[in-house]
């Protein structure tokens, strides 16, 4: 049961990355992204593609990296003077374009094979100490990324963010880049996602055009809304709940011996029920953001 | 007959608010008499624009009582007192249909009216308020502050109300638009026998064509007199209407 | 001296409907101009293309003798001219002060935000002290921690003048500032403007209320279908024809002239 | 306590009715196994998960036996890529892989660990190659999906075809999933060819010979490859007169299989697979009685060791040396009538 | 040429009918229904299971049409006028989350296997050497029809002046004696009542199955977003663009560039291209095709 429990709190825990970086953006920035796992995507292959190639792990970190700044940058400029559904709708485009990307450029991606046999990070370590390793890392990743997005929101760089979320001609009337906002938010954002990618790929140890799925930036957003918009704590609580109905419903279908599209059924329903809930009852999330005290 | 039914508008202890912990007007009360103009004054915030809000029905009262015109309209939704012709209102801000465009705006206001007669009234506010007649085919988002304060008025003087609800009617008019306004609003009182219901910070114009006034404060009414009273008391004017030293 | 905003021969058209044809105005260091002129002039149009909220047609605005009519409105603010809006909307999830500390915009990037360095310290301690003297001046002391859009219309007014103060700005632009707002903040207006007059800071006003304007202004320019009519002192507003007849309207001319007599 | 192995099957999905056969056999084979006394003196149970036909919730369920139920070995799935990934992953984690019903040749790189009960496409693509070519087709339009199957068996296919002479006029591989393949059909259909080749997943393949249909396709010979997995979900009068071949299901003593299918369940074999998967759970109880224990380096060597000769119901199993079967009987055949038919 | 422009029809109809409530909605109420792509697949379940009940396909498919169009109704006073008070992005998740909820009842009680209407298997028609199935064509004819209609209510009574006022300002729309929930409302039913068709008739041209939403969502959704947010006609020009650029991508020939005779670009590519053609539309035109709003500070 314990390797259940660290497969359980890894899951976990990169998720919750993932939903702390798309806060910068969604929360912070009111950056309606719909395409939000395109960047945890391009961080995935990166490490599945230095595999590939057999390069060292560190070269494929670091073009994930790069290259996911660079598209979150491509990303934003897009934006530069998009409404907001229109520009949640063109990343949702953007994602996909990229998934297709990936579905069709076997010579990179493996197509829709995808690229499988990706090592986990400390493979040189025992199987179950690697594994133990691997939590700690993306725990303490997890942990760094909490604090610093939480000092970003509470500084100056998110008090702009906010206003620009808000009203965004009076932050231009007092001197405020939107444009820049936007990019340095979307960059940061895309960043975070493609280190949580990146987890993902050694983890799962395989990666393909189905990590990419528009529904799977809908789960990322479910998770940031029930646990409420623009907190970080609240993202991370938001993260908790909804990984932990997605691993539990299999235990609960073996139990209750029912079909694993009843199954599928229950799990999505769920998720659905408790962010429809959330957002008629507490609409700020579990943790709302709430009017800063200076 | 009870002594209501001498008012068009009774407002009786009436406490209301946004939220349920925040009371904004704490225990105001009101009358408007028919053909009589009311102007309501005082400090921002202290909570004219929510009586006026409570009194057409977008908020509802937590306890006191309004009537209009013998009516308890306290739990009447405001659309239905619009229709039934009992009520117009202009609200301070966002007092436009923006992708509309300005004749759109002005027969909405005269939706429940037959097509001719409607036509016949926005060629008649035209002809009042000349600023209209040039921008009857612009959206009114395009238009400018005081176009846009010049169309909501006419708007809800379309299905000549008996009852009128102006918050802060002449809120970036230049001085001359004041003057026809005003003039207006008070012509529209002795035409057609409305009683009107308004509030205004520029309190020396909108006193000169008021019976009477109320001064609120912090959800109450701290003062209420006859206009002209108001107007020539030195004490008053310095007080809560911020005449100047000279 | 130099002429510190320099606008010239501006034209400005939406579709087929112009609205401002060759309108020319300046503001020269330490003035107060008010701009005044009948509804749909194109008073605020021409705050907009001078703020670089919108492009003119033709025609150029200089700053400190600089061109920037093709600037973006943000770099524009950066060059020292800041405005308000005639129809203020506010943030529902800031409270008043967050505004008005927001409105000062120096090192807000990530990495001065993360690492928070002693400049940064230093400039947030100073805007938290003059965003309080500021709220405190224009009376918002006792709103401050509301969310900023649950204030009155008036009160968003006056936060607007607080946030463009903020920016510590040479040039002021104000979109009818007081209306709305209650006669005896008008006054503290008044005051507050005038002070910072004496403070170096030059005014450009769009006002209706001619109280107000004889009091602040030192001069006047009165637009009129998108074209200068006047310019000129504010106290000879009142015996001129074309302001007469666009603007003033006779019984405010009466009412003026009486009491200038 | 019971002994435990794991299976990973498409049991929704584009593959489902497949997955559905392939659950059938292997719960034939636990009652058989259990009736027959279980192994190791205790009762033989398979925990099967559910791959949606997605290779990320393939992986899960691998994740899942292998790291809580802790099975020693683990079959499945149907897809060549989901089988790939899915395998790669249990063999990293130590546990053994069964290849019940995957045939792309790169099933046979996965790494030692892994051991496929089913021969792989180099042989099967030959065998249809040979087999449109004795029809006296020429020119084949070819379509197939867009994974590890389908990229091997046109490759195979196009090389084994134009060895013989003909050739392969357009191929196309269709990406799983879609709604509708209308405009691939569109494609293919403007290089003009007599013969169509195709394969496809079961309710894709249905979507496709609907649509073959209504764009008046069918007027042209379609052969399928594997064509039980190409027909289960598409109606009959649409597949009517297709031919194809298709792995030989029930081998010299399979006999039984088919008749114990039969009467469990009401009706005929729904596809080839079941009995793969039967002899894979057999395979397995074998291996771990041989073993003496499930361990899994101990399982692992004696699933070689099993393998060396082994009696299934779908003919003798022996592995060569990269632990693949090494003889695979194909058989031909017409879909006539609701039914597929030897020809 | 002529089977070219007969597929772009019939790509058209199906995205159209459930754009065009999409867009006709959101001008109401200001954000993009996600769920609204899953009426369509609760439209094609209920004409299935009409006629699995014995009703004949018509009839079956205008009860299936009322139902959904009351469930659209039930949603929108239930859930999203709530959602609405707190901001229309709250808004937009909030229908992200009934259309997860919506796909797992389908997926609950129907299962993810594809099913289809009992029609009889006919060969399709052949009008000037293109092929339609008579499927399609039906399904090409009530879409007309339908759009027909909804753009006659919408541009000539006053149903639609009060339904573009109320979602221009609703506080003032109530003020001028609009029944803001009643509008919302006979706009929910006729939205939800149209995506039923087009479900229904896209499932007719494919099958009934839970996915059929989500396959539809990107497409429709562009459809609606290339026309402008909010203007039902530009969701029809919208659709039928989106509808071009997907058949002609995968209709050229690319053959001439490899030296082949025949090359195509992967199907897979078509949403792909069906994006790129909208992103760079809007980067010219920021708020779709055929925006008319006035944007001033
Ligand atoms: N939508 C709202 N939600 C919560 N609080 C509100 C809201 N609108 C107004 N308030 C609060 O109610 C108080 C009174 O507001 P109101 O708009 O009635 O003032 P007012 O007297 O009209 O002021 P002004 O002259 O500036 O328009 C304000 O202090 C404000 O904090
Ligand atoms: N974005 C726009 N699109 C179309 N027309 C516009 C736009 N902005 C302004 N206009 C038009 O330009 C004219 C001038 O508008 P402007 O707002 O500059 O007037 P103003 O002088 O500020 O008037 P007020 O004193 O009433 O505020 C108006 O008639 C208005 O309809
Ligand atoms: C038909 C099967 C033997 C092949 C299998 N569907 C695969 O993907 O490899
Ligand atoms: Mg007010
Ligand atoms: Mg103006």
């Amino acid at each position: 049961m314990s390797d259940f429990l660290l497969h359980a709190v890894t899951v976990t825990a990169i998720y919750a990355l993932i939903a702390v970086s798309l806060n910068i953006q969604a929360g912070y920035a009111g950056l309606l992204n719909l395409g939000h796992i395109a960047f945890v995507g391009v961080g995935a292959y990166a490490v599945g593609i230095a595999h590939q190639m057999q390069w060292h792990p560190a070269i494929g970190w670091m073009l994930g990296l790069a290259v996911a700044a660079a598209l979150g940058f491509f990303v934003s400029r897009l934006g530069r003077n998009l409404g907001a559904d229109y520009w949640g709708i063109a990343t949702l485009a953007v994602a996909e374009i990229v998934r297709t990307f990936a579905l069709n450029e076997d010579w990179l991606t493996g197509g829709a094979q995808g690229i499988s046999g990706i090592p986990s990070m400390w493979s040189s370590m025992s199987s179950s100490a690697s594994r133990w390793a691997f939590m700690a890392t993306v725990l303490v990743t997890l942990l760094a990324a909490a604090a610093l997005t939480s000092r970003l929101g509470a500084g100056r760089f998110g008090r702009s963010l906010r206003l620009m979320r808000e009203e965004p001609s009076l932050a231009t009337s007092m001197g405020y880049d939107l444009v820049g906002l936007k990019s340095r938010a979307t960059v940061t954002s895309a960043m975070m996602a493609a280190v949580a990618g990146a987890f993902l790929g050694h983890y799962v140890s395989y990666v393909g055009p189905d990590f990419m799925l528009a529904s799977e930036t809908f789960m990322i957003w479910t998770m940031v809304m029930i646990g409420g918009l623009g907190n970080v704590a609240g993202v991370v609580i938001g993260a908790l709940l909804v990984q932990g109905i997605y691993i539990s419903v299999p235990f609960a279908r073996d139990f209750l011996g029912i079909g694993s599209d009843v199954a599928g059924a229950v799990r999505l329903g769920l998720i659905g029920c408790l962010l429809l809930a959330c957002l008629l009852w507490r609409k700020d999330g579990l943790l709302p953001e709430t009017l800063r005290k200076l | 007959m009870n002594e209501r039914s001498e008012k068009d508008i009774d407002v009786r202890d009436v406490v209301a608010g946004y939220s349920a912990e925040v009371d904004i007007l704490r225990g105001i009360s009101l009358t408007v008499a028919p053909r009589e103009i009311v102007c309501i004054l005082g400090p921002n915030g202290c909570g004219k624009s929510t009586l006026l809000k409570t009194v057409a029905g977008f908020l509802r009262p937590r306890r006191g009582s309004i009537h209009i015109r013998d009516e308890d309209v306290g739990q009447i939704p405001v659309h239905r007192k619009v229709r039934s012709g009992t009520l117009g209102f202009v609200p301070q801000t966002d007092n436009v249909f923006g992708s509309l465009t300005t004749w759109e705006n002005l027969a909405l206001g005269g939706q429940f009216m037959s097509k001719a007669d409607c036509a016949q009234r926005i060629d008649e506010l035209c002809t009042t308020y000349p600023v209209l007649a040039r921008k009857l085919g612009a959206p009114a988002a395009s238009l400018s502050g005081g176009e846009r304060q010049v169309l909501s008025l006419a708007r809800a003087l379309m299905p000549r109300p008996r009852v009128l609800l102006l918050d802060e009617p002449s809120a970036g008019l230049s001085p001359k638009t004041l003057a026809e306004v005003f003039e207006a609003i008070s012509a529209t009182r002795d035409k057609e026998g409305i009683s009107v219901l308004m509030v205004e910070q520029n309190a020396m114009e909108a006193l000169r064509i008021s019976d009477r006034a109320y001064v609120l404060s912090i959800g109450t009414v701290a003062l209420e007199n006859k206009a002209r009273v108001l107007m020539n008391s030195p004490e008053m004017r310095e007080l809560y209407l911020g005449g100047r030293p000279h | 001296m130099h002429t510190l905003l320099d606008i010239q021969n501006i034209h400005k058209a939406f579709g087929g409907n112009v609205v401002l044809q060759g309108a020319s105005l300046n503001v020269m260091p330490g003035e107060i101009v008010g701009l005044l002129g009948p509804n749909g002039s194109g008073k605020s149009t021409l705050l907009n293309v001078a703020s670089g909220f919108a492009r003119s047609d033709s025609g150029e605005v200089r700053f400190q003798g600089e061109d920037i009519s093709r600037l973006p409105a943000h770099r524009i603010v950066q060059h020292g001219m800041a405005r308000t809006f005639q129809l203020p909307s506010m943030p529902s999830r800031m409270s008043v002060l967050e505004v008005t500390l927001a409105a000062d915009t120096r090192l807000h990037g990530v990495w001065s935000t993360l690492l928070r360095p002693r400049a940064v310290r230093e400039a947030e301690a100073e805007a938290l002290q003059q965003a309080n003297q500021l709220l405190d001046a224009l009376l918002l002391t006792p709103v401050k921690h509301l969310a900023a859009s649950a204030i009155s219309g008036g009160q968003k007014k006056l936060l607007s003048i607080a946030c463009a103060l903020m920016a510590r700005p040479k040039l002021l632009m104000l979109d009818e500032p007081t209306a709305g707002v209650h006669p005896n903040l008008r006054r503290d207006i008044v005051q507050t403007l005038q002070r910072l007059r004496g403070q170096g800071i030059s005014q450009l006003i769009v006002e209706h209320d001619m109280h107000f304007v004889r009091e602040v202004c030192t001069r006047c320019v009165v637009l009129d279908r998108g074209q200068i009519v006047a310019d000129c002192k504010p106290e000879e507003l009142s015996s001129h024809p074309q302001v007469i007849e666009a603007y003033l309207g006779r019984a405010a001319a009466d009412a003026a002239q009486m009491k200038a007599a | 306590q019971d002994v435990t192995i794991g299976a990973v099957l498409p049991l929704t999905g584009a593959s489902a009715s497949i997955g559905e056969d392939q659950r059938r056999g292997i719960e034939l084979a636990t009652e058989r196994v259990n009736a027959a006394g279980g192994v190791l003196g205790r009762k033989l149970r398979v925990i099967i998960e559910d791959s949606g036909g997605r290779a990320p919730t393939a992986l899960d369920g691998a994740k899942k036996l292998v790291t809580v139920d802790k099975v020693p070995v683990v079959l499945g799935e149907y897809s060549s890529g989901i089988t790939i990934p899915t395998a790669q992953y249990v063999i990293k984690e130590g546990a053994s892989h069964l290849n019940i019903g995957s045939s792309s040749p790169r099933v046979r790189d996965i790494g030692v660990g892994s051991f496929s009960l089913i021969g792989l496409d180099n042989v099967s693509a030959k065998f249809a190659a040979t087999d449109v070519y004795e029809q006296k087709y020429r020119k084949a339009a070819f379509i197939a999906p867009n994974n590890a199957y389908g990229q091997g068996v046109a490759e195979e296919f196009k090389k084994a075809f134009e060895a013989l002479g003909g050739q392969v006029v357009t191929s196309i591989l269709y990406t799983a999933g879609q709604s509708t393949y209308r405009r691939e059909l569109q494609q293919i259909e403007r290089s003009a060819p007599d013969v169509y080749v195709y394969s496809a997943y079961g309710q894709e393949a249905a979507i496709i010979n609907r649509e073959a249909f209504d764009l008046g396709l069918n007027k042209t010979q379609w052969y399928a490859i594997y064509l039980t997995m190409c027909t289960t979900d598409t109606p009959a009068q649409i597949a009517n007169g297709q031919l194809g071949m298709e792995v030989s299901s029930i081998g010299p003593n399979g006999k039984s299989y088919e008749e114990t299918y039969s009467r469990k369940y009401n009706e005929k074999m729904k596809s080839a697979y079941g009995s793969y998967a039967y002899d894979g759970v057999m395979f397995a109880a074998a291996a771990i009685k041989q073993a003496g224990s499930t361990d899994n380096a101990k399982v692992r060597a004696a699933l070689s060791e099993v393998g060396r000769k082994f009696e299934g119901v779908t003919g003798e199993i022996s592995f060569d040396q990269d632990r693949q079967r090494a003889v695979q009987p194909y058989l031909r055949m017409r879909y006539q009538n609701g039914a597929v038919v030897s020809r | 040429m002529f089977q070219f422009f007969l597929d772009v029809l019939i790509r058209t109809a199906d995205l159209a009918l459930v754009a065009v409530g999409l867009s006709a909605v959101y001008a109401l109420v200001k954000f993009p229904n996600v769920a609204h792509v899953q009426y369509a697949v609760i439209g094609a379940f209920l004409t299935l299971t009409g006629q699995r009940m014995g009703l004949p396909f018509a009839v079956a498919m205008v009860v299936s049409c009322l139902l959904t169009g009351v469930l659209a109704v039930f949603l929108n006073t239930l859930v999203f006028r709530r959602l609405l008070r707190s901001g229309p992005a709250i808004a937009m998740i909030g229908s992200l989350a009934v259309s997860m909820v919506i796909v797992a009842l389908v997926l609950g009680i129907a299962g993810s296997r594809p099913q289809r209407f009992e029609f009889d298997i006919v060969a399709p028609l052949v009008i000037a050497g293109a092929r339609v199935s008579h499927a399609q064509a039906y399904s090409i004819a009530v879409a007309v029809a339908v759009l027909a209609v909804f753009t006659f209510v919408l541009y000539r009574t006053s149903v639609g002046r009060s339904m573009r006022a109320l979602a221009s300002n609703r506080a003032l729309a109530e003020a001028t004696g609009i029944n803001a929930a009643a509008i919302t409302n006979q706009i929910s039913f006729v939205s939800g009542a149209l995506a039923a068709v087009g479900g229904t008739m896209l499932a007719m041209t494919s099958d009934v199955h839970v996915n059929l939403g989500t396959d539809l969502l990107l497409p429709v959704f562009a459809a609606a977003i290339l026309g402008g947010l909010g203007s039902p006609l530009g969701a029809v020009a919208g659709a039928l663009l989106i509808a071009i650029a997907e058949t002609s991508v995968t209709n050229m020939n690319f053959g001439w560039l490899v030296g082949q005779p025949l090359a195509f670009l992967p199907v897979t590519y078509i949403g792909a291209a069906s994006f790129i053609f909208l992103l760079v539309a809007l980067i010219f035109k920021p708020y779709g095709l055929f925006d008319r709003e006035v944007r001033r500070v």
